[in-house]
C-alpha cells in the first residue's frame, strides 16, 4: 500500500538540514513517572504501617479485605475511567450499580437465578442504564455532568419505590448458591496439585483482574479505545475524522454503567446482601482512583494500572490508620493531609524533572 | 416498670427455667472469673450521639470485669463496608470479642458469621439483624418497633386520644425504619380510627437542616391539622422540637432518646415526652456477657436469642426518675442472661 | 533612535532551543519585519519580549535601559503592545472590554461602561471598523475578531506595537486598513513589529527585516530596499529556494464527475449551489471571507442539513450522513481550515492523529488493531510528506504550524479517498512549505484525485486550480477557467465578488 | 433586555412562575399566607449561598468539592465558640467567618502552588475540614448561644421576609456588582473564560484562582452565620447535604463548567426553583422518593431546553472558548 505522493512531490517535502527534535517523551526520568512514583508511594506506607503495626500484614484479616476493597474500588474507579476517558463524568455511577443490583436481585428473589445468572442480568441492566445515559447526552448534547446527576436523582427516586413494594427489609436477601464462597475464598483454596495460593489473595479479586484486563486491552489495543481517547481529547476533530462520537459517547457511558454493576455485585457479595443503598459510596472514590493515577478529567488520556495504584493509596493510608488506632476526630484530617502530601510530592518530582529537562514544563491542566 | 416485651420466645416466663447445675444463683448474675484474657470491642455505626455511653461504659467494662483491653471503634463512618474494615483490623490486633451495632442490618449476620467462624465472641448490639436470624451469639438491642409503638402512644396520650399525628424518621430502606413505621401504625390501629396519621416522613435524618426544613414545610402546609409529632429518629427530633416552639402552635412533640439537647426541651414543656433506650445498659451488660463468651467461660445455650434491653418513656413527670428505672432493667437483664447461659 | 533592543536572547524549552541568541532592534518611526519559516522561533520571540516567557540567555533593553518584564501586564505598562498570532478574546465579554482588557476604565471602584464604550469606540473607529462596544464577542466573524485584537493592541497607547501574523485571516481590504493604522503609528515615531508569511505585505509596509532561521538570526536589521524577495526567501530557507514550478497535468474534461452539485441549498442559506469536480481536477472554490465556502463543505459531509437539491458522487445520488459515512461509502475527505481544533488533536501523538482513519481497515477480530501495521503505515507517511517529528508518540500539539497540517492531510491520504475537500490548507505556512504543499496538492490530482481547493489566497488559487468557482453570500456567483495568468485572473475573480458592488464586512 | 428574554434566566423565571401559581393553587391559597410565605423563603437563605459559593469557583473553571465542609466547620467553630468559651456572639460569628474565609483561601493557594488539580486539593481539604468539624463537636448540637441571634435568625420583616433571606439577596447582589463591575470580577471571569487569553493580556489567573476560592470561603461563611442563626442547633451534621445542591443550583442556573459564566440570577432562581419542589412535596405529602424523580427530571428538562436553545445562537460563534488553547499551552 502507497500513498498515491510522487517522488517529486515528496522530495519537496523533505526538510534536508534541520536537525530533528529529540524525542520529548524519553526526556523525563523514570522517578518522576506519575504511576512508579504512586507505586513507591503505596509501598513505602504499607511498609511503615507495618512496621509501626505488625500485624498490618495479617493475612486474613488485613490483607485479605484490604486487596478485596481495593479491587471492588478498582473496578469502581474503572467504571468512572471509560467515561473520563472522553471527557465526561459519571456522577451516577453508584446509583447505577445500585440499580443493576437491584435487577440482580429482583433474579435471585424472584426469579430464582443461579449466581452468574444474576450477575449477567445486573451486567446487562448497568449496561443498558449506562447507554441510556449516554444517549440523553448525545442526542441533546448537555453536559455530562448534568444529565448523570439528573438520572442520580430519578434512580435516587425509583430505587426505594422498587426496594419497598417488592421487599419486607428493603433488601433482597435470597443468597444463591456460591456467594458466601466468592466471599470468603482466597487463592489458598484454589490448587493445583499440592500448590495452593496465597490466603491473602481473595477470590473476588479476579472480577478486578478481568476488568482490568478488558479495559486495558481495549483502550491500549483496540480501534474503540483509540477512538474513545480522540473523542475525549476533541470531539469536534474526531467528528472531522470520521468517529462516529455520539455512538462512541453512549458507548463509554455503557462501559461505564456494566463496570458500575460489576462493582456493585462486588459490595453486594462482600457485604452480604443486595440493598438500596448499595454504591452511596462510590461516587467519591471513582474519582479519587482515576484522578491520582494520571487519568485526565478533561479526557484523552487514562491509566488503568494508575486507577488500581489510586484506588490503592487511599485504600492503605485508611487501613494503616485504623491499625494505629485513630480515631474518628483524627482520622479524617490525617487522610487529607496524607493525601495532599503524597500529591505534592507528584508534583514536586515533575518540578524537578523539569528543571533537570532544562526549563519550565506545561502548567498544570485545568481541573 | 415499663412492659418490657422480650422476643426470645421459649423464655417468656423469666429467669428461673433451664439452670445448669454449675452456674451461679440462678437469681443473679454470673461472676466472671478470669476476664483477663478477653479483649473487648465496642463498635457503633457511627458517629452518633446514642453511643457516646459506650465509650464510658466500655471503661467501667474493663474496671469491673478486669478485661485485657477495651476500645470503641465510630471509624465506620455508616458503611457497612467500612465497618467491616475496622472489624477486622481490631481482630488482627488480638480484640477476641466484639459488640457491634451493625450499619446495615440486611448485612450484619454475613459479619457475624465471618466473626464466628474465627470463633470471636460477637454480640449484635442496640439494633438487631433484618429477618427471623441473628448469626451473633445473641442481640441486646431496642425492639425498635416496640420502642416506636410506645413513643406513638405516649403521643396519642398527650393529644387526648384524638386528632391527627404524623411520624418523622430516617432512612427509609432500612429495616428498622420499617420496624418503627410498623409500630407506630400499630398503636395508630388501636385507637379505631380517632387518631389518624398523614403519610410518614422518611429520609429527614442526614442532618440537621434537611430536618429542619421538613418539619417548617409540614407545619406551614398542614401545621393547623395536627395534633401530634412522633419522632423516631435523632436529628428530626431536634427540628420538630424547636419547629413547634417557634411557630406556636399547640403541637405535642414526642423525641426519641434523651441527649441533652432533648432532656432540656421536656423539661422546658417544648417536647411532651421522649423514648429513652438503654445504651449503658447494652453496653455493660453486653460487655458482660462477651467476657464471659470470649474467656470460653460460658456458651449461650440458645444462640442468636434476641433480648429487648428496654425502652422508657419520658415525660416532664419522670425526668428525674426514669434513670433509676433504666439502672434497674439493666440490673435485670443481667439476671435474665444468666439464665440463657451454660457456664462451667 | 533604537527604541527596543533584544540582545543575544535564548528560550529553552524542553528538548528544544527556541531562541539561541537572537538579536532586535526596533527602531522608532520604522516598521520591521520578523521573517522565518514555521517553528524559527518569531512568536517565541514575542513572548519573551512580552514577558509572558522568561527568557533563559540575553537582555532585553527599552530606551537603552535593561528591563525584566515579569508578567504581559508589566510590559504593557512599559508601552509594549501586542497582537499575538492565535485568537485572544474572551467568550461572554463584549467588544468594549475585550478591547480595554488590559486596563479597564474605572469610576468609584467599579468597571466604567460608559467609560469603555467611549474609549473602545475611538479604537474601533481608528480602524475603520462599524463595531458596536457593547456586542458579545461571540458574535462576531474570524475576521472582525481578529480586528477587534489589533484595537486591543493598539488600545495599550504603545510605543513598541508587536503584530504576530495580524493579517492571516482578515481580507486584503481590512488588511489595508490596518496598514493605513500602522502607518500612522510609524509617522508617530512608534516601533512597529510586523510577522507574516505573506511576504508581499512585508514588502509593501516594512522598511527593515530580521530573518530568523532555527532560532538564531540569519539576517539583523537588513534594508527591505536592498533586499529582493528570493534573497529573503533564501535566507529563511538557508539555502538557495527554487521558484515553483509544476509538472504539466491535463484534466479529461468529457470525464463524468466524481461529485456533482445540483442545485443545492442548505440550512445554513445556501441557494442553488452548482458544482462538478472531476477526477483529476482541481476545482478552486474562491470567496471572501465568510462566503459560505466552509459552510458548503461541511453541509456536503453531513455536518449541516441540506434543504435541497441533489449532491450525487459517482453519477449515483447520495445522502451521506456523516463524516464517517463520506469516507467509508464514497471515499470522500475534507482538510478542515480549523487546524487546532478540528484537524489535529492536539494532546494525542501524530501516530494515532493519523491513522485515526485507517483503523477501520487496519482492525482484526474484536476490533484489535495491530500495532505494527499501524507504526509501518504511519512512518510511511511521516516519510512521503516529510513530517518533521521525533517520534512517532510525539504530540501533535508540539509540531510546528506547518508540521500540524501536513498530519492533518496525512490522516486524508492515509485513508486513500478519491475526493478531497482541501479548506485553506496554508494559512500560517511558510514559503518552502506552501511550495511543498502545492506540489503535493497538484501531485494528487495528477493521480486522479478529484480535489475541491477552498482558499482565500489568491496567487495559491491561480497555482493550482483548473477552473475557479466564485461564492458570495451563499451563493456561486460565476466561474472563471483558469489560465494561470495571475493580473488577468485576479481581475476577473474581483470582479465577479463585487458584481454588484456589495462587499463583505 | 431582547438578550435577555433568550436567556436560561428567563426560561427560570417562567418555570418559578408557574409552580409558584401551581402551588397557590393546590394549597387552596394557603401558600400565599405571611407564614407560609415566611417558611418558603427562610430556607431559601442557605441554598442560595451555597450555589453561589458554588458558582463563584466555577466562574473561574475550577470546582469547590469542600462547600460543606467549610460551611459546617465554620458554623461548628461558632457554636462552640459561643457556647463552650464564652466568646461573645459578634466576635465569634466573625472568626468563623474568617476561618471559612481562610480556608476558601487555603484551597485556591494550595491549587495555584502546587498546580494539582483542585477536584483533588478541594477533595482533600474536604476531609481534613470534616475531621476538624467532628473534633470540635463530636457528637454534640450545640446550642447554648444568645437569645438575639435566634432571633436574627428566625425574625421576618412584615411577617413575611426572613432576614437570613435578605442578607443571602445582599450577598447575591454584592456578588453580582463584584463579578460585573469590578477589575477583580471582571479578571477573575476572564481567567475562567480563556485562561491563556487573560494572561496574554496581563491577567494573573493564579491571583483570579485564589480570589475565587478565598469568596467561595467568605460567602459559605455567611451561610454558616446564617445556619447557626437559624438552626435548632449545630452538630456534626451540618453541611452534609451541601454538595450536590450547590452544583444543582448554578448548573442549572445557566453556568458552565468550563468557566467564564456569572449567572447569579440564575443561581438564585434555580435555588427557587429546588424549593418549590420540597413545598410541594409537603403540600402533597409525597413520599422523599417521588421528589427526588422530579427534582431529577425538572433538571433535566429545563437544562435540556436551555441547552437546544445556546446551541441554536452557537451556530453563529466564532470566538471559541477555552478549548482553543495555544498548542504547548503557557506555562
Ligand atoms: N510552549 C512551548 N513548549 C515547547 N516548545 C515550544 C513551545 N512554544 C514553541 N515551542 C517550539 O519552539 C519553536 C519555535 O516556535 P514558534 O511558535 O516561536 O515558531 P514561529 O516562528 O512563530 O512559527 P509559525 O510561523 O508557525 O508561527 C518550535 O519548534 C515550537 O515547537
Ligand atoms: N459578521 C458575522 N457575524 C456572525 N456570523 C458570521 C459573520 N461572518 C461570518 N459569519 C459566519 O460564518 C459563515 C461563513 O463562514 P465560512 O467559514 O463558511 O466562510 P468561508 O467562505 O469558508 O470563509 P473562511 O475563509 O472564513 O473560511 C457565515 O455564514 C456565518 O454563519
Ligand atoms: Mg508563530
Ligand atoms: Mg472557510
Amino acid at each position: 500500500m502507497s500513498a498515491p505522493v510522487s517522488e517529486t512531490a515528496t522530495a519537496a517535502l523533505q526538510e534536508p538540514e534541520t536537525p530533528t527534535e529529540p524525542p520529548r517523551g524519553s526526556r523525563t526520568p523514570w522517578w518522576a513517572n506519575q504511576r512508579i512514583g504512586l507505586l513507591i508511594l503505596v509501598v513505602a506506607l504499607a511498609t511503615v504501617f507495618g512496621l509501626l503495626r505488625p500485624a498490618f500484614f495479617n493475612q486474613q484479616l488485613v490483607i485479605f479485605p484490604l486487596l478485596r476493597d481495593i479491587a471492588m474500588f478498582t473496578v469502581v474507579g474503572l467504571a468512572q475511567l471509560c467515561v473520563l476517558s472522553i471527557g465526561h463524568m459519571n456522577l451516577a455511577v453508584g446509583r447505577m450499580a445500585a440499580f443493576s443490583m437491584m435487577l440482580t436481585g429482583i433474579s435471585y428473589d424472584l426469579w430464582h437465578f443461579g449466581l452468574y445468572a444474576g450477575l449477567l442480568v445486573g451486567l446487562i441492566a448497568g449496561t443498558a442504564i449506562g447507554a441510556l445515559a449516554g444517549w440523553v447526552i448525545a442526542r441533546t448534547g448537555v453536559n455530562s455532568f448534568v444529565v448523570t446527576l439528573a438520572l442520580d436523582f430519578l434512580l435516587l427516586g425509583l430505587i426505594p419505590l422498587v426496594y419497598t413494594a417488592l421487599t419486607e427489609n428493603a433488601a433482597f436477601v435470597t443468597k444463591p448458591a456460591g456467594m458466601r464462597e466468592l466471599r470468603n475464598y482466597s487463592l489458598a483454596d484454589v490448587c493445583v496439585g499440592n500448590v495452593c495460593g496465597s490466603p491473602a489473595i481473595p477470590q473476588l479479586a479476579m472480577f478486578a483482574v478481568i476488568a482490568m484486563a478488558v479495559v486495558g486491552w481495549i483502550y491500549s489495543r483496540t480501534r474503540l479505545g483509540r477512538e474513545l481517547l480522540l473523542t475525549g481529547t476533541s470531539v469536534k476533530a474526531a467528528e472531522l475524522s470520521g468517529i462516529p462520537t455520539a455512538r462512541r459517547v453512549i458507548t463509554a457511558h455503557a462501559m461505564s454503567g456494566c463496570l458500575a454493576a460489576l462493582a456493585g455485585f462486588m459490595l453486594a457479595v462482600s457485604t452480604g446482601s443486595i440493598k438500596a443503598t448499595i454504591g452511596e459510596e462510590f461516587m467519591l472514590p471513582s474519582f479519587l482512583g482515576p484522578i491520582l493515577g494520571g487519568t485526565l478529567l478533561a479526557g484523552g488520556f487514562i491509566s488503568v494500572w494508575g486507577t488500581l495504584l489510586g484506588t490503592a493509596l487511599t485504600s492503605v493510608i485508611r487501613k494503616g490508620l485504623d491499625l494505629l488506632g485513630v480515631g474518628l476526630e483524627s482520622l479524617n484530617i490525617y487522610l487529607g493531609l496524607i493525601l495532599l502530601l503524597a500529591l505534592s510530592t507528584d508534583r514536586i518530582r515533575t518540578v524537578l524533572s523539569d528543571r533537570r529537562a532544562l526549563s519550565p514544563g506545561r502548567g498544570g491542566r485545568r481541573r | 416498670a415499663t412492659g418490657c416485651t422480650t422476643k426470645s420466645g421459649t423464655d417468656t416466663a423469666g429467669g428461673t427455667a433451664g439452670d445448669d447445675a454449675s452456674t451461679g444463683t440462678s437469681g443473679g448474675p454470673v461472676e466472671l472469673k478470669d476476664g483477663s484474657g478477653v479483649k473487648l470491642a465496642l463498635i457503633p455505626g457511627g458517629a452518633h450521639p446514642y453511643f457516646q455511653p459506650w465509650k464510658t461504659t466500655a471503661e467501667q467494662d474493663k474496671a469491673d470485669f478486669k478485661l485485657g483491653d477495651v476500645t470503641f471503634n465510630e471509624t465506620g463512618e455508616w458503611d457497612q463496608g467500612k465497618q467491616n474494615n475496622v472489624v477486622n483490623s481490631l481482630a488482627a490486633q488480638g480484640y477476641n470479642a466484639f459488640g457491634i451495632f451493625g450499619v446495615s442490618p440486611t448485612d450484619i449476620n454475613t459479619t457475624f458469621e465471618d466473626l464466628k467462624a474465627k470463633g470471636f465472641a460477637v454480640g449484635s448490639l442496640a439494633s438487631c439483624p433484618a429477618g427471623d436470624t441473628n448469626s451473633a451469639d445473641f442481640c441486646l438491642s431496642t425492639d425498635v418497633e416496640a420502642a416506636a409503638y410506645k413513643a406513638a402512644k405516649a403521643t396519642i396520650d398527650a393529644i387526648g386520644g384524638e386528632g391527627t399525628i404524623v411520624h418523622l424518621t430516617g432512612n427509609n430502606v432500612d429495616s428498622n425504619t420499617q420496624r418503627r413505621i410498623a409500630g407506630v401504625k400499630k398503636a395508630v390501629g388501636e385507637t379505631n380510627g380517632k387518631v389518624t396519621e398523614l403519610p410518614v416522613i422518611t429520609d429527614i435524618d442526614k442532618d440537621l437542616q434537611t430536618a429542619q426544613k421538613a418539619v417548617a414545610d409540614l407545619l406551614a402546609s398542614k401545621g393547623q391539622d395536627i395534633k401530634g409529632i412522633v419522632t423516631t429518629a435523632y436529628n428530626p427530633a431536634v427540628a420538630a422540637a424547636d419547629g413547634v416552639i417557634s411557630s406556636k402552635l399547640p403541637i405535642k412533640v414526642v423525641a426519641i432518646d434523651d441527649d441533652a439537647k432533648i432532656l432540656t426541651g421536656i423539661k422546658s414543656g417544648g417536647v411532651a415526652a421522649t423514648v429513652a433506650q438503654n445504651p449503658v445498659g447494652q453496653a455493660y451488660v453486653g460487655g458482660w456477657l462477651l467476657a464471659l463468651l470470649g474467656s470460653k467461660q460460658c456458651t449461650m445455650k440458645q444462640p442468636g436469642v434476641i433480648v429487648d434491653s428496654g425502652s422508657f418513656v419520658v415525660t416532664k413527670d419522670t425526668v428525674d426518675s426514669y434513670d433509676e428505672e433504666r439502672k434497674a432493667k439493666t440490673k435485670a437483664l443481667q439476671t435474665e442472661f444468666a439464665s440463657q447461659l451454660s457456664c462451667q | 533612535m533604537t527604541l527596543f533592543r533584544a540582545d543575544q536572547v535564548d528560550k529553552l524549552f524542553p528538548g528544544v532551543r527556541a531562541l539561541d541568541g537572537v538579536t532586535l532592534s526596533l527602531e522608532a518611526g520604522s516598521v520591521h519585519a520578523l521573517l522565518g519559516e514555521n517553528g524559527a522561533g518569531k512568536s517565541t520571540l514575542i513572548k519573551v519580549i512580552t514577558g509572558l516567557y522568561r527568557p533563559d540567555g540575553g537582555r532585553l533593553l527599552l530606551d537603552g535601559d535593561e528591563v525584566r518584564f515579569g508578567s504581559p501586564h508589566e510590559s504593557a505598562s512599559a508601552g509594549i503592545g501586542v497582537v499575538h498570532q492565535e485568537r485572544n478574546l474572551i467568550p461572554g465579554f463584549t467588544v468594549g472590554e475585550n478591547i480595554l482588557l488590559q486596563a479597564l476604565p474605572t469610576a468609584r471602584g467599579l468597571v466604567d461602561r460608559a467609560a469603555i464604550r467611549a474609549e473602545a469606540k475611538r479604537w474601533l473607529a481608528e480602524l475603520d471598523l462599524d463595531l458596536d462596544p457593547d456586542q458579545p464577542v461571540t458574535e462576531l466573524s474570524v475576521a472582525q475578531a481578529q480586528l477587534v485584537e489589533i484595537a486591543k493592541a493598539l488600545s495599550v497607547q504603545s510605543r513598541v506595537l508587536l503584530l504576530d501574523e495580524p493579517t492571516a485571516s482578515i481580507t486584503p481590504n481590512e488588511a489595508d486598513r490596518l496598514f493605513h493604522v500602522v502607518g500612522k503609528l510609524k509617522d508617530a515615531g512608534c516601533a512597529v513589529l510586523f510577522v507574516s508569511h505573506k511576504l508581499e505585505e512585508v514588502f509593501q509596509i516594512c522598511d527593515t527585516v530580521t530573518v530568523l532561521r532555527d532560532g538564531t538570526s540569519v539576517l539583523e536589521s537588513g534594508d527591505l530596499t536592498e533586499l529582493t524577495r528570493d534573497e529573503v526567501v533564501d535566507l529563511m530557507v538557508g539555502r538557495v529556494h527554487e521558484a515553483l514550478t509544476l509538472p504539466p497535468r491535463t484534466v479529461d474534461t468529457e470525464a463524468a464527475p466524481l461529485l456533482e452539485l445540483c442545485g443545492v441549498g442548505t440550512a445554513t442559506g445556501h441557494a442553488d449551489v452548482d458544482l462538478q469536480v472531476r477526477p483529476g481536477e482541481i476545482v478552486g472554490l474562491y470567496g471572501l471571507v465568510g462566503a459560505g465556502r466552509s459552510e458548503l463543505a461541511k453541509a456536503l459531509l453531513g455536518l449541516d442539513r441540506i434543504t435541497a437539491g441533489e449532491v450525487r458522487v459517482r453519477g449515483q445520488a447520495v445522502r451521506i450522513r456523516n463524516v464517517r459515512d463520506a469516507l467509508r461509502n464514497h471515499r470522500i475527505g475534507y482538510v478542515t481550515e480549523n487546524r487546532k481544533e478540528e484537524g489535529v488533536f492536539l494532546d494525542q501523538p501524530v501516530s494515532r492523529n493519523i491513522a485515526v482513519t485507517v483503523w477501520d481497515r487496519l482492525r482484526k477480530a474484536l476490533g484489535y488493531v495491530p500495532a505494527k501495521a499501524e507504526a509501518a503505515l504511519v512512518a510511511e507517511y511521516v516519510e512521503q510528506l516529510g513530517i518533521r517529528i521525533a517520534s512517532p508518540a510525539q504530540y501533535a500539539g508540539t509540531l510546528s504550524g506547518g508540521n500540524q497540517q501536513k498530519v492533518s492531510l496525512a490522516k486524508w491520504l492515509a485513508a486513500k479517498t478519491e475526493i478531497l475537500i482541501i479548506d485553506e490548507p496554508t494559512v500560517g505556512i511558510d514559503v518552502r512549505t506552501k511550495d511543498a504543499f502545492h506540489t503535493l496538492i497538484w501531485d494528487l490530482a495528477a493521480h486522479g484525485l478529484a480535489i475541491l481547493l477552498i482558499t482565500s489566497d489568491l496567487p495559491e488559487m491561480i497555482t493550482l486550480a483548473d477552473r475557479v468557482v466564485v461564492m458570495r453570500d451563499h451563493r456561486v456567483c460565476g466561474e472563471v477557467p483558469n489560465d494561470h495568468d495571475y493580473d488577468r485572473m485576479s481581475q476577473q475573480v474581483i470582479r465577479l465578488i463585487h458584481a454588484e458592488g456589495t462587499t463583505a464586512a | 433586555m431582547k438578550r435577555f428574554v433568550k436567556t436560561t434566566e428567563m426560561t427560570l423565571l417562567v418555570i418559578c412562575g408557574v409552580f409558584f401559581v401551581g402551588l397557590v393553587i393546590a394549597s387552596g391559597g394557603d401558600l400565599l399566607t405571611a407564614n407560609s410565605l415566611r417558611v418558603l423563603l427562610q430556607f431559601l437563605a442557605v441554598p442560595v449561598l451555597i450555589g453561589l459559593a458554588q458558582m463563584v469557583v466555577l466562574a473561574v473553571g475550577q470546582l469547590n468539592l469542600a462547600v460543606g465542609a467549610i460551611g459546617g466547620f465554620a458554623a461548628v467553630a461558632m457554636g462552640v465558640l459561643m457556647a463552650d468559651h464564652g466568646v461573645p456572639a459578634p466576635l465569634a460569628l466573625l472568626s468563623g467567618f474568617l476561618l471559612a474565609s481562610a480556608a476558601g483561601a487555603a484551597n485556591g493557594l494550595l491549587v495555584v502552588l502546587t498546580r494539582i488539580n483542585g477536584f483533588i486539593v478541594t477533595l482533600a481539604t474536604m476531609t481534613v475540614l470534616l475531621g476538624v468539624q467532628y473534633r470540635l463537636v463530636g457528637t454534640r448540637t450545640v446550642d447554648a448561644y444568645p437569645a438575639a441571634l435566634k432571633t436574627f435568625g428566625s425574625y421576618a420583616l412584615f411577617g413575611v421576609l426572613p432576614l437570613i433571606f435578605l442578607v443571602a439577596l445582599a450577598v447575591a447582589g454584592l456578588l453580582a456588582v463584584m463579578l460585573r463591575r469590578t477589575v477583580p470580577g471582571r479578571q477573575l471571569l476572564a481567567s475562567g473564560g480563556n485562561p491563556v487569553a487573560a494572561k496574554l493580556s496581563g491577567i494573573s489567573t493564579d491571583r483570579s484562582v485564589i480570589i475565587a476560592h478565598t469568596t467561595s470561603g467568605a460567602i459559605l461563611g455567611v451561610a454558616a452565620i446564617l445556619t447557626v442563626a437559624s438552626s435548632p442547633g449545630v452538630n456534626k451534621s451540618i453541611g452534609g447535604d451541601w454538595l450536590l445542591p450547590s452544583f444543582a443550583a448554578p448548573i442549572i442556573g445557566g453556568a458552565l463548567l468550563t468557566g467564564g459564566s456569572a449567572v447569579v440570577l440564575g443561581t438564585v432562581l434555580a435555588a427557587f426553583v429546588v424549593r418549590f419542589v420540597d413545598t410541594a412535596r409537603a403540600e402533597f405529602s409525597l413520599e422523599p422518593s417521588w421528589v427526588n424523580f422530579v427534582v431529577g427530571a425538572v433538571v433535566l428538562g429545563s437544562v435540556v431546553l436551555g441547552q437546544v436553545r445556546t446551541r441554536r445562537q452557537q451556530r453563529r460563534t466564532v470566538v471559541k472558548s477555552p478549548d482553543a488553547v495555544v498548542a504547548g499551552g503557557v506555562s
